[in-house]
């Protein structure tokens, strides 16, 4: 089989047939994948840290109270999340990955929604209301490239010129809008502030290596 | 030109156009309850770009994709009704600095609110009917041993529900439907083997009819012997 | 003992049976350097925590943080 | 089976000198750097071998974990910074594999960052770790340039993108933007860089406030690496193997880069955070307009 893949994201090691979805390894997405679900078992393993905040014009430090209920939704959230990131990587549909982004901007907001802080909360929705948003191009770009070629299958259209430029674009648009990155994230990083380490460090994890990877997609789909 | 790809351009201009029209509604708009409905209109725009391809497979898309999003809007929404409930708070108690290391000193407890009453939802009353019912007439449908397993555990899941629900029944009524079930089993057992099984190698020229009392009697045998764990109320 | 010798005696136990992994048990070069940096840095702190010397201070164990 | 493992002992301690080779090259160019910016400031600055000093003097210091640290993040990030620049060390330098996995490892940098300052629990940390994730602004032109760089070779595997060079001259001159982007990576990733705002003194020392001791001596030696690695990475993609082939002539070019971002870094003041980020997001429009047109064009 002569793939660009191979010379996009290395060695090409084989697919798993999983019905329509084929989830294929090359040595990009084998290490995304490790990487994920090591940070996971990470963050599953680590005690959350206890927040100090400095006041403005004033003195003294505050320190943010994590309940315990607001820990345990957290963690599972981190978890889902981790594990959405992990098979992102592996995925060769692209549909299949658009559904995981949703799933992981679903995950993102839940690992803030606990949070008894307004600014917070306020990031959080917005955020939401830009992933929300940015479903129409994401889907809508994968249902285009569907009624032009007929497949979604990355494997598929690596393999021969479609002439796709227009759908990538609306795709990668769809996929900044819900890793909420440059132009958006003054929304997310305010999620940062959240006390909470681990769970937090999640949410930019899973944006990160989702950004690679749609970059090695829409590198193979031309 | 089949009628699919006749509206297919048609169709996607209408998605951007509604896309498109209800972004600059929510630019315009200063409520967030009022954000969020556009929000999910956009969504809907979504789902006509998907629809617009017409296929087996964009029917198969249409469904998960419809789900995310009615769990998107189900997140955001949480968020803001928790976002407003905070804010109140928030308006009501003047803000009190917390002291450093207060946690370390603090005795009591966070408050966790665990006395929520479950048992007021309605599905939890009528779903394990239902399910057990289609269990046990899919199992009578399938017949054998494969049906008896089915609808065995569509006893098993009615029975441990009840259990769950805290519906049980007194020691001296389990005796007895024990005593009741496992009898009926041993009927069937008999039918099975005696009636069924025998006669198939007895009168090899009716082997239809054995056949079907075999099936019959094997599966309400399975399905009764294994019913019984359910009602051990674990 | 202290959470932070205890911690430099796991990541060097962690290091030592990545090691003995990686010898042993890989016919791989590839494997065999990745494995290299994933097990490096265990053995680097584990080894820095050992040679670390005794506290001088009088509480042993944890403090607040530096900034404060 | 005694052979496989004395093979397997000789590969390890290959990979191990390698790193220590690629630290020592680091550490000797960070302070080199230093002393670049004292002398032009007209300070004598510092002795060339300052860095690698730091990093042995801090390596035989107790550390204390804080009462606030989320543990054991806190620990496994500093581990987690050498094991990313190791890793890219010897998939980009040793094997020359895919840019993209690279790119990728560059970017589990930023999460060393922000894992760094919020795992702590200290202000100050936090508030570098939210600047690390604002200055995530740097990284998207270089997704961009992947893209104009896989337009041109038709690859993004490093050996191919060296055989390219070796056929057609230096990618440079072809590729102005995307080399440019790359050069400002180079730059925000320099102690005292312009675009240094995680590091801002400030916030007293940005993420590695509270990592002090043995885990600053890991952080300090995976910057050494982290240097080493994208000098050589910058060289290799778009100078090419005139330079890249010859070691000797590969030191020289790392000394020649990192004395062109030692003037820049010197003769500029630090960005304010906002700035820093509409400069780089600036950039990103620069080149991603380059690659539209670059990719339709053909």
């Amino acid at each position: 089989m002569s793939l660009n893949i191979d010379s996009i994201a290395g060695v090409f090691y084989g697919y798993i047939p999983f019905g329509d979805i084929v989830f294929y390894f090359t040595e990009f997405s084998l290490i995304g994948f490790i990487i994920a679900l090591f940070f996971t078992l990470v963050v599953y393993l680590t005690k959350p840290e206890k927040q100090l905040e400095f006041q403005i014009g004033d003195f003294g430090d505050k320190l943010n109270y994590v309940s315990l209920e607001e820990l345990k939704i957290r963690r599972l959230m981190a978890i889902v999340c981790g594990i959405c990131t992990a098979f992102a990587m592996l995925t060769g549909d692209l549909f299949d990955y658009a559904l995981f982004l949703a799933v992981i901007g679903i995950a993102n907001m839940g690992i803030v929604s606990a949070v008894k802080k307004e600014g917070v909360l306020s990031a959080a929705f917005y955020y939401g209301i830009i992933a929300m948003i940015s479903t129409l191009p994401l889907f809508g770009a994968s249902a285009l490239i569907l009624a032009k070629t007929g497949t979604l299958s990355i494997l598929e259209l690596a393999k021969n010129s479609h002439d796709l430029l227009f759908q990538k674009i609306i795709y990668a648009v769809g996929m900044v809008g819900e890793t909420g990155i440059a132009p958006f994230y003054a929304a997310k990083a305010e999620m940062f502030r959240a006390p909470g380490a681990p769970y937090i460090l999640m949410i930019h994890l899973s944006s990160l290596l989702i950004i690679v990877r749609t970059v090695e997609i829409m590198l193979n789909v031309h | 030109m089949d009628i699919v790809s006749y509206m297919f351009g048609k169709s996607i201009f209408v998605g951007m156009i509604v896309g498109i029209l209800s972004l600059y509604a929510i630019s315009r708009q200063k409520s967030d309850l009022h954000t969020l409905l556009l929000t999910d209109l956009v969504e809907c725009a979504m789902l006509v770009i998907i629809a617009a391809v017409g296929t087996d497979l964009a029917e198969a898309l249409i469904l998960p994709g419809l789900v995310v999003g009615l769990a998107e809007v189900l997140a955001v929404s949480e968020i803001l009704i928790y976002r407003n409930e905070v804010r109140k708070n928030n308006l009501m108690s003047d803000n009190k600095k917390l002291r450093l290391f207060e946690e370390f000193l603090a005795k009591e407890e966070p408050y966790v609110n665990t006395d929520v009453n479950f048992n007021k939802m309605e599905v939890i009353y009528s779903a394990p009917k239902f399910i057990g019912f289609i269990l046990v007439l899919y199992g009578a449908f399938l017949t054998g041993f494969t049906g008896g397993a089915v609808m065995a555990s569509g006893l098993l899941f009615y029975l441990l529900s009840q259990g769950a629900i805290g519906n049980g029944v007194s020691f001296n009524d389990i005796k007895h439907s024990w005593e009741a079930i496992s009898g009926f089993s041993g009927i069937m057992w008999a039918f099975w083997i005696l009636l069924g099984f025998a006669g198939f190698f007895l009168f090899p020229e009716h082997y239809l009819f054995f056949l079907v009392i075999t099936g019959c009697a094997l599966a309400l045998k399975v399905g009764s012997k294994l019913g019984l764990i359910g009602s051990l109320r674990i | 003992m202290t959470p932070e010798k205890k911690s430099g005696i796991i990541s060097l136990i962690i290091g030592i049976i990545g090691f003995a992994c990686i010898i042993f048990y890989s016919n791989n070069v590839l494997l065999i350097y990745l494995g290299t940096a994933l097990f490096t840095p265990f053995m680097i702190y584990g080894i820095g925590m050992m040679v670390n010397p005794k506290t001088k201070r009088s509480e042993e164990g944890r403090i607040p943080f530096r900034g404060w | 089976m005694d052979i496989i493992i004395l093979n397997n002992i000789y590969h390890v301690i290959d990979a191990i000198s390698y790193g220590l080779y690629a630290f020592l090259v680091g550490g000797l160019l960070l302070g080199f750097h230093r002393k670049i910016i004292a002398r032009i400031q007209g300070r004598p600055g510092p002795p060339i071998i300052q860095y690698l000093i730091h990093t042995f003097k801090y390596y035989l210091k107790e550390i204390s974990i804080p009462i606030t640290a989320g543990n054991p993040l806190y620990i496994f990030m500093a581990l987690m910074g050498i094991m990313v620049w190791l890793t890219a060390l010897y998939l980009g330098v040793v094997f020359k594999t895919s840019l993209l996995i690279l790119i990728g490892l560059y970017v589990l940098q930023k999460i060393v960052e922000h894992g760094c300052g919020l795992s702590s629990g200290s202000p100050y940390g936090k508030l570098g770790g939210v600047r690390s994730v604002f200055s995530a602004a740097a990284e998207v032109p270089l997704f961009a340039a992947v893209g104009i760089i896989y337009i041109l070779t038709q690859s993004l595997i490093i050996k191919d993108i060296i055989s390219y060079q070796l056929l057609n001259g230096p990618i440079i001159f072809k590729l102005p933007f995307a080399a440019f982007a790359f050069f400002i990576l180079l730059i925000s990733k320099a102690p005292n860089s312009p675009f240094g705002i995680v590091k801002d003194k400030s916030i007293v020392s940005g993420y590695i406030t509270e990592h002090f001791g043995i885990l600053e001596s890991l952080i300090l030696i995976s910057d050494a690496i982290a240097w080493f690695v994208l000098l050589w990475l910058f060289i290799a993609v778009f100078i090419g193997p005139i330079v890249i082939l010859n070691p000797l002539l590969t030191l020289i070019g790392m000394v020649i880069l990192t004395f062109i971002i030692s003037i820049i870094c010197a003769l500029t003041p630090l960005l304010t955070p906002n700035h820093s980020v509409m400069l780089q997001i600036l950039i990103t429009a620069l080149v991603i307009i380059d690659l539209l047109h670059k990719s339709a064009t053909i």
